[in-house]
């Protein structure tokens, strides 16, 4: 059964039903991206306690230039 | 600068939060031509610190990758932003999955108060100064000339402050030499870093010869027609006004005096006419 | 700085008279604490040229002697001036006599105009270049930002001018800078050189990234609490503006502009209260 | 018999003919310095034939720091 | 200014707070070497309102009644400040000891960080304004050119704001142009009275000209050797810069155009030589 | 500015060449949208003098009379220029027949070194200015800041100084503040009119207050939106100049300095906490 | 019986009970002066109800030149 | 008879004789323009005596805007 939550402001279903579901489904290397969760961040170790409940918004980020 | 460079003693290095910083030129990686001219540029800097950020990942790009191994590759000092931050709640969270993904506890804090003009919101940043302190990072505000701010940020933990000279790319310079000479003599012992409005050369040096400890510039450099010879331009222009403050300006005059000895010149006192 | 030593190619010499003149900054000899501080000033700077005077010898002084012993040892070009000459006829006897002793026809060419301001007499000026020039030498005129004077001194065939910045020992730097780009932009490919007025690095560091061609000082670095330290900071100051130049500066913009991309914010659209 | 002339500004007897022989009284080396003669530059091969009469303005110069 | 005099119509008023107030020059009362100088310099200035303060008063002296008769004599609104307060309590308590005193609602508010530069505290500010705001005064914030601090300024019920030119007393004129000119830019409809810095009248007709609604001055005017004649000179030129703003300034130009029409010149095209 | 008309006495007129000039404007009458406009500026600005030119006749325009009529019904003095002329004879040739067109012997004298800066040649206008002298002419050359031609201009029998404060037209104010100075400082007792490169109020005020004796613009006034405006703007800037510099400017300070009085500010030694 | 208190800074001894006995012993006209009771404003028709105590910090004002 | 002349630089054909019947013949009245010839100033007084010859460059000027 499926959830709709926001991953980088886009909606989408996932079937994930924790964080680090959801990180891996997307493919992400574990270690290659950073997480937040409704504007808190969630370290790599919690993503997997965290469950995902339907509207939750999830920021999913990499390093990028800045100056 | 040979010279400079053949009294190392003389040149006490730059202490951040404890770390001895190699250089005071800091450098941004965004808006070059392509990552390896910006690579060079890193290089032909002699950059002390690289700063970087984090954005949203998306499955097929996957860019972060990438980006961050050619970055490593550079074995230089990297310092993460939170640039486009709008409250503290973002800035927080932000510096957060940065230092996670970073690895380092060293922090750029922006805390923009609006699109339009960048300019730093002195009250979120000093709230989320305060938040971030006690969350164990090492805090460079980005912040204006203002001095109460400054205390409020040296009070809340930063060890450094980042004021700017202008707006964030305009490139004009120091916009208010006399605001920022105040803050300077004002917090003689607080590591100063002249950050963002720099446009060139002389505006680094000028900066240096009134006393700030590094400058933080990117925009100056990447958009420059040959970025890594400007890159280049602005580590000598920085050591210059470095080397100046520390060798002791002369002081402006109002009046001209000559540098060739008067005495002696010929046909003094002849009939001129 | 390496990498603007890394391309030589890239770097168009100083042509001075035909002759390529290995720096862009040239140095005065007076008003050093001693002899041996200025020669050490002169290295660290590795100054193209070294300016020198001609005085009254006195039968026991002879003081002449040591001053050009200790100048040859230098290896660096030597152009003597005019310095203190009121009128046209003072210059161009003065000028005489520098060519024999120092076997030079180079000449700085001084014509001053009046001793408080020591302000060029444009209209001497004019007059000496064109005698000299007629005499066989190379004329290098000090004098001030004018267009037309600039443009008579080139018809007497001085193949180089020397605008001020500002007055002799002011240090003010850039007094009218509107009034120098200007001068730069009517002379496209006659060779500027800054000529008095710089006190810090950042001025001639400026004077370099409006395009002129060199920058002679002399008070800024003699007076400096270390000169020899304030002479490798000129250096480095100039070859910053200069690479500047070389390397296209970025646009002054009156509006912020980001540098750390916009694109993929984290919290980006989210309700952010 | 002696002259009066004036040697860099100071009035001063001397019993020689010609600028040569000035500038060698006076103990300079004949190449260390250069000369004017009544304002005009005179060249060091010219001192011999240059004989000096009463109040002439002779310059006596030699190097020296510049700007 | 006749012409500007006789265009009432097109002069719309300087509205604060609902007030038309009849000139834009606001003029402080201390430091004249007499009531009396003072007296005619605020007549001289023909001042829209004068700023004054509450102080400690002693049984023996009594000076304050024999001071407010004065000011009540010259029939100018009054508007009082919480100078040398450095807490938002402070400010707070001495602006209800204003109202009462001086039978007003207006006030200046000043809440300083620090006794050297006499910097306005933002944050400080901010929270006082709220309260007073709340307790029905009509709030006239002595702010910076922080565009964020104006922002919550407004928020907090300032519908008038005064931002600096220079620290108070230095008379440096506007120490930071540009950040001014995106201040009024940003802020088109509040109205924005330039407080603090001022030296000169040039200084108060270049603010004018910047499109901003007044200029509240002290120290430049008092401490002229002539105080009553400064204070006509600053209020022409407020009215000067003010007149320019409406009357449309030209644009600045790099390049030279004659004035005197081209066509037709004698001799045009004849040979010159 | 009642005040200042208030104390005739205390107000030296501006005497040039003896003669007692109402007013330290002095307007050009070119480039106005219309004669009826430029008219009405004239009358706001109050000029003490309008400046006008000599062009080519044509049989069928016949224009020249009617700008005569027009110029004679303001009954204020005219002063011819020799705007556009590149070489003394030009100049020579101009000004006499300027001067039996309009029957003065009054000349700004304009000798232009090239037509893109419409620099003053000071070499020409020099020699033209000794000329015109010589034939009874009473000189008022438009030159630059430069010490030393001003004082050929004097020696030439030039009883008045023109000296710009930037190229015409270019509205870009005092290029060079410095140097202005020295010249004032340098010809105490010279009348110094400051001509051409005033674009605003602020800058005419900065120019008196400098102690110039008097302004004299055209396209600052004719190329406003509203000139009549700007006209009388002007005037109130110029005497709000003037009456600074009478009235004796506070001097400049580094550091702030309380306007309202410390002693008996409430609160003061209380716990501040 | 007499209380210590503070007025404008200065430790005083008064027998006043009230802030608005304290102005009139000090001679101020009622509507002169505007007071403050340790750092809060006390309006004037409250002075009358405002009993002191002791230690009391008491400011009292009146207009002067301000900038 | 007819010379060639430049009027205000612009050649014309005349039967003038003198610069003062120039000025007439163009329609001028003789106090609303100054004249030169070759360059120099000729004033009204003098026009009548000065005799046109082939080639001469006349300017004709009347008032107008300057700056």
């Amino acid at each position: 059964m499926e959830l709709k939550v926001f991953v980088n402001g886009e909606p989408t279903l996932t079937s994930a039903a924790t964080l680090a579901e959801l990180v891996a489904q997307f493919g992400f290397a574990e270690a290659g991206v950073a997480t937040a969760l409704n504007g808190d961040f969630v370290p790599r170790t919690a993503r997997q306690a965290r469950r995902l409940v339907g509207d939750d918004q999830v920021e999913i980020v990499s390093p990028r230039q800045g100056g | 600068m040979n010279t400079a460079l053949s009294h190392p003693l003389t040149r006490p290095a730059l202490a951040l939060y404890g770390v001895n910083v190699p250089s005071r030129l800091l450098l941004g990686t965004a808006l070059y031509p392509s990552p390896k001219v910006m690579a060079d540029a890193v290089k032909a800097a002699a950059a002390g610190v690289v700063t970087v950020s984090v954005r949203r990942e998306t499955a097929r790009a996957n860019s972060g990758a990438g980006f961050f191994e050619l970055i490593r590759g550079l074995n230089v000092r990297v310092m993460p932003n939170t640039a486009g931050c709008r409250t503290p709640r973002e800035a927080i969270a932000t510096a957060h999955m940065a230092r996670e993904l970073f690895g380092t506890d060293w922090v750029k804090l922006e805390v923009i108060g609006n699109d339009d003009t960048l300019q730093p919101d002195l009250f979120g940043l000093v709230e989320a100064a305060r938040a971030l302190v006690a969350d164990g990072f090492k805090v460079f505000p980005y912040t204006t000339e203002d001095l109460i701010a400054a205390e409020r940020l040296r009070q809340a933990g930063c060890e450094v402050l980042m004021p700017w000279a202008a707006p964030i790319g305009t490139g004009r310079g120091l916009a208010n030499p006399y605001a920022l000479r105040s803050l300077r003599t004002y917090f003689p012992d607080t590591p100063l870093i002249i950050d963002a409005g720099i446009g060139a050369p002389s505006h680094a040096a000028a900066a240096m010869e009134m006393g700030f400890d590094a400058v933080l510039l990117n925009t100056a450099v990447a958009r420059a027609a040959d970025p890594v010879r400007m890159a280049a331009a602005f580590r000598a222009a920085i050591e210059a006004g470095r080397s100046a403050f520390e060798a002791g300006l002369m002081e402006m005059r109002d009046t001209a005096t000559p540098s060739t000895p008067v005495a002696g010149t010929p046909f003094f006192g002849l009939d001129r006419s």
